[in-house]
């Protein structure tokens, strides 16, 4: 119980000093030629023809945890003597 | 602007329930959860940033769209290493492992 | 040349290693599969050695269509092209390492994948002028190095090293991301360029404190990465917990990745010249380094060992930073020093890099013969292995900072930028506490080279040979490099320069440098 | 201007399922309030004016991440409650 409250005042903590930097005046300062007429929902190929290294990157990295899983999945052999482990008490 | 504020400050609940959820939880699942629903946030976040009348900006409109898949990856990578933990102690109880002191 | 080539290359491989792995099973001969591995990393070292030698820098592959705030930018120059080659040069050693450290494992196909998404994920960290492009690859790198460092699923400390990692690695990039919506809220843009013309030319409509919490926000998340102290407990368990070669890669490129981002936004976005963040990054410096060599002392694992040294080296470059960023903001016409403070930061970049992959390589080698990480037990074993053991002593010495090798130089670089303002008492006080800390770091560097070579070898250790070629080739290259380094200072810092002057750069000419 | 009221109701309801996705002790009922909770957050995502995002929302995380969780479950088998 000792540590949620620690965990509690914390969280407190971040909130005062969310309030403190935060004023709602920050948002749209200046946009760059953002204009109303363009809408994602009429125009979807903007995914495709502007950020398309994203979703390439995107693409890959659902590949990368394809492999990942495989990697953690995969079957063991019956293990030999490993590298002995030194375990200090009481640090970390 | 009304409604931008208001989402910006939903996303920040989120964010903290997130927090609150691994810091004080003792299940690695609850960790896991905790991680998404920081996550959900985070998108809630970017996408009232970009809010205009009555749409989202397609900047903003992408980045929550890639950042969703990024998020499921992420929960996919850390249940498989959560099953080989598992494996290994039979439990989930945070208190159990041996270094897993933060 | 197109940039997006290394790129192509090291995905485009790690997609066909399964393939290749296939192949090579079908026709029994497994090696075919590293010899692919080792073939992606070559072309990308050789591509980006050729780059910084021809000179064509900065070199942009920029989508720029109607709505052009929202299009992705790719650039490299100097810097990047930096990083990305001590990068792949390093993903070259460890992908010739492992051939045969990890012949024994199981599930190789999916190393060399990793390994190459890894290395290709850090490559467009560096290459992307767009934060949230960059935030993909960052976690593009970031999942590949959960999985390597669980690598060894059957043993309690990996996994558990590897959750650990995850958690609190995935919370940085979240707050990252978080701060970069911010950014976004503000500016409309994540260009680097464009977000950097907007928050210096409105810098008084747009509220202060806002911009220091997203700059807080920014060096806390990518700081767990760059293992700065705070957020530094999931690296002294996931290092020794990782294959050897995996040490090395996310001791020697993983966490300067995370230097990198804060480096390059810290210059590109939030000057120094207009924000002050110098003395908060000095004091992270010299906290991290005094906290890590104060640990490293307490270890009796050699590989706890290293990690820990890795946190006080990475407190090294971040305190560079911080000296650089504090003498732009206060002495905005001492370019000497700005630049000299960045120079050493850049330099011991380099030289942590590779002299951490060797002495992870190198303690590689004798774990895998002596089959123990005790530093009690491995006394003596460099008796036993003489090329690996002399390899590895150039690196201890080398980052012992013993006075020719280059890992003094760029020590010394940054305590030369720190006197440069003799009245200013934070650069004085921090510049005690630094020496303070080399000399410390000096000391344990050489007590473990003299357990490690000099004292006579236990009986426990009489049947010990030296490894297969394909693990001393590396770490004897390495050791090479430490002592080219060494030996050709001049023109390596002449190399040097030119990601030091595209920092420098942002500071003066912020109109100048969108380029498209 | 009625369309605010929306706004607050489901972004409540948003928030009111993610503590009691925290708070429930007994894990499968946390995973289904988790489900529900996006359900919520892609309804919000809606009103935002972002349906691709809801429908990437819905399909990935109430569908894809929450099969995930119980799959784990299932794997795991024994305690269904945290300790």
């Amino acid at each position: 119980m000792k540590a949620e409250e620690v965990v509690a005042g914390i969280l407190l903590a971040l909130l005062l000093i969310y309030v403190v930097a935060i004023n709602p005046d920050i948002f749209r300062i200046s946009r760059v030629g953002y204009s109303i007429e363009f809408k994602f929902e009429e125009k979807t190929y903007f995914i495709w023809t502007n950020r398309w290294v994203d979703v390439a990157i995107q693409a890959f990295m659902l590949f990368a945890t394809a492999t990942a899983l495989s990697a953690l999945f995969r079957e063991e052999k019956v293990e030999e003597a490993e590298e002995e482990v030194v375990v200090e008490g009481g640090e970390g | 602007m009304f409604l931008q504020v208001f989402y910006a400050n939903v996303a920040l609940v989120m964010i903290l329930i997130g927090f609150y959820c691994i810091a004080s939880k003792r299940n690695l699942l609850k960790i896991v959860i905790g991680i998404e629903i920081i996550t959900i946030g985070v998108n809630l976040n970017i996408l009232a940033m970009g809010l205009m009348e009555n749409s989202v900006e397609p900047l903003a409109q992408e980045m929550a769209i890639v950042s969703i898949a990024i998020g499921a990856a992420v929960a996919a990578v850390s249940l498989s290493i959560l099953i080989n933990v598992y494996r290994h102690y039979k439990t989930l109880d945070t208190r159990k492992l041996r270094r897993l002191r933060w | 040349m197109n940039p997006m080539l290394p790129l192509l290359t090291l995905l485009g491989g790690s997609v066909a290693t399964p393939l290749v792995g296939m192949f090579s099973r079908k026709i029994r001969f497994e090696k075919i599969r590293d010899a692919w591995a080792i073939l992606a990393f070559l072309v990308t070292t050789c591509y980006f050695s050729y780059l910084i030698y021809s000179g064509k820098l900065p070199l942009y592959y920029a989508v720029k269509l109607e709505p052009s705030w929202a299009s992705i930018e790719i650039r490299i120059d100097s810097f990047s092209a930096y990083m990305s080659l001590i990068f792949s040069f390093l993903g070259l050693m460890v992908s010739i390492y492992s051939v045969g450290y990890m012949s024994g494992e199981t599930g190789l196909d999916e190393y060399y994948a990793l390994l190459l998404t890894l290395v290709a994920g850090m490559i467009g960290v560096t290459m992307a002028n767009d934060l949230f492009t960059l935030y993909v690859f960052w976690e593009l790198m970031c999942i590949s190095s959960y999985t390597l460092v669980s690598f060894r699923k059957h043993r309690w400390e990996a996994v558990e090293a590897g959750f650990k990692y995850l958690v609190m690695s995935t919370i940085g990039s979240l707050i990252a991301l978080y701060s970069i919506s911010l950014l976004y809220g503000i500016a409309g843009t994540l260009n680097f360029s464009e977000l950097s013309q907007i928050i210096s030319s409105g810098a008084e409509s747009i509220s202060t404190s806002t911009l220091y919490f997203i700059i807080a926000m920014i060096i806390a998340g990518f700081g767990v990465t760059a293992a700065i102290v705070p957020f530094h407990t999931w690296l002294p368990d996931a290092h020794p917990a990782a294959p050897s070669s995996i040490s090395a890669m996310l001791s020697g490129v993983v966490i300067k990745t995370g230097a990198y981002v804060i480096f390059r936004s810290l210059y590109a976005v939030f000057f120094p010249t207009e924000f002050l963040y110098g003395h908060i990054l000095i004091l992270f410096g010299l906290l991290t380094m005094s906290v890590a060599n104060i640990m490293v002392i307490l270890q009796k694992d050699i590989k706890r060992f290293l990690a820990y040294s890795s946190i006080a080296n990475m407190g090294y470059i971040i305190l560079g930073l911080g000296v650089s960023t504090y003498i732009a903001h206060f002495y905005p016409s001492d370019i000497a020093a700005v630049s000299l403070a960045l120079l050493g930061s850049l330099f011991h970049v380099l030289n942590h890099a590779v002299g951490k992959g060797l002495l992870f390589l190198g303690a590689g080698c004798f774990i895998k013969q002596a089959k123990t990480r005790n530093i009690a037990k491995l006394e003596g074993i460099g008796r036993k292995m003489p090329v690996s053991a002399v390899s590895f002593s150039v690196g201890l010495l080398n980052l012992a900072g013993v006075p020719p090798m280059s890992g003094f130089w760029s020590k010394f670089f940054i305590i030369i930028a720190m006197l440069s303002h003799p009245k200013d008492t934070l650069l004085h006080t921090s510049t005690i506490v630094f020496v303070v800390n080399i000399l410390v770091a000096a000391g344990y560097y050489l007590w473990l080279l003299q357990r490690i070579t000099l004292r006579k070898p236990g009986e426990q250790l009489s049947k010990i040979r030296e490894v297969s070629p394909s693990m001393v080739i590396p770490v004897a290259i390495l050791a090479c490099i430490c002592i080219l380094l060494t030996l050709f200072i001049a023109p390596v810092l002449d190399l040097i320069s030119g990601p030091v002057e595209a920092l420098i750069g942002y500071l003066h000419k912020p109109e100048a440098i969108g380029g498209v | 201007m009625d369309m605010v009221i929306f706004h607050y109701l489901f972004s409540v309801l948003t928030i009111i399922f993610a503590l009691i996705t925290v708070e429930l002790k007994d894990l499968l009922k946390s995973i289904l309030a988790f489900a529900v909770m996006n359900i919520f957050v892609s309804v919000v995502f809606y009103l935002m004016g972002a349906p691709y995002v809801a429908v990437f929302q819905l399909s990935v995380y109430a569908g894809g991440v929450t099969v995930l969780l119980l799959a784990f479950m299932h794997v795991r088998g024994g305690e269904k409650s945290e300790g």
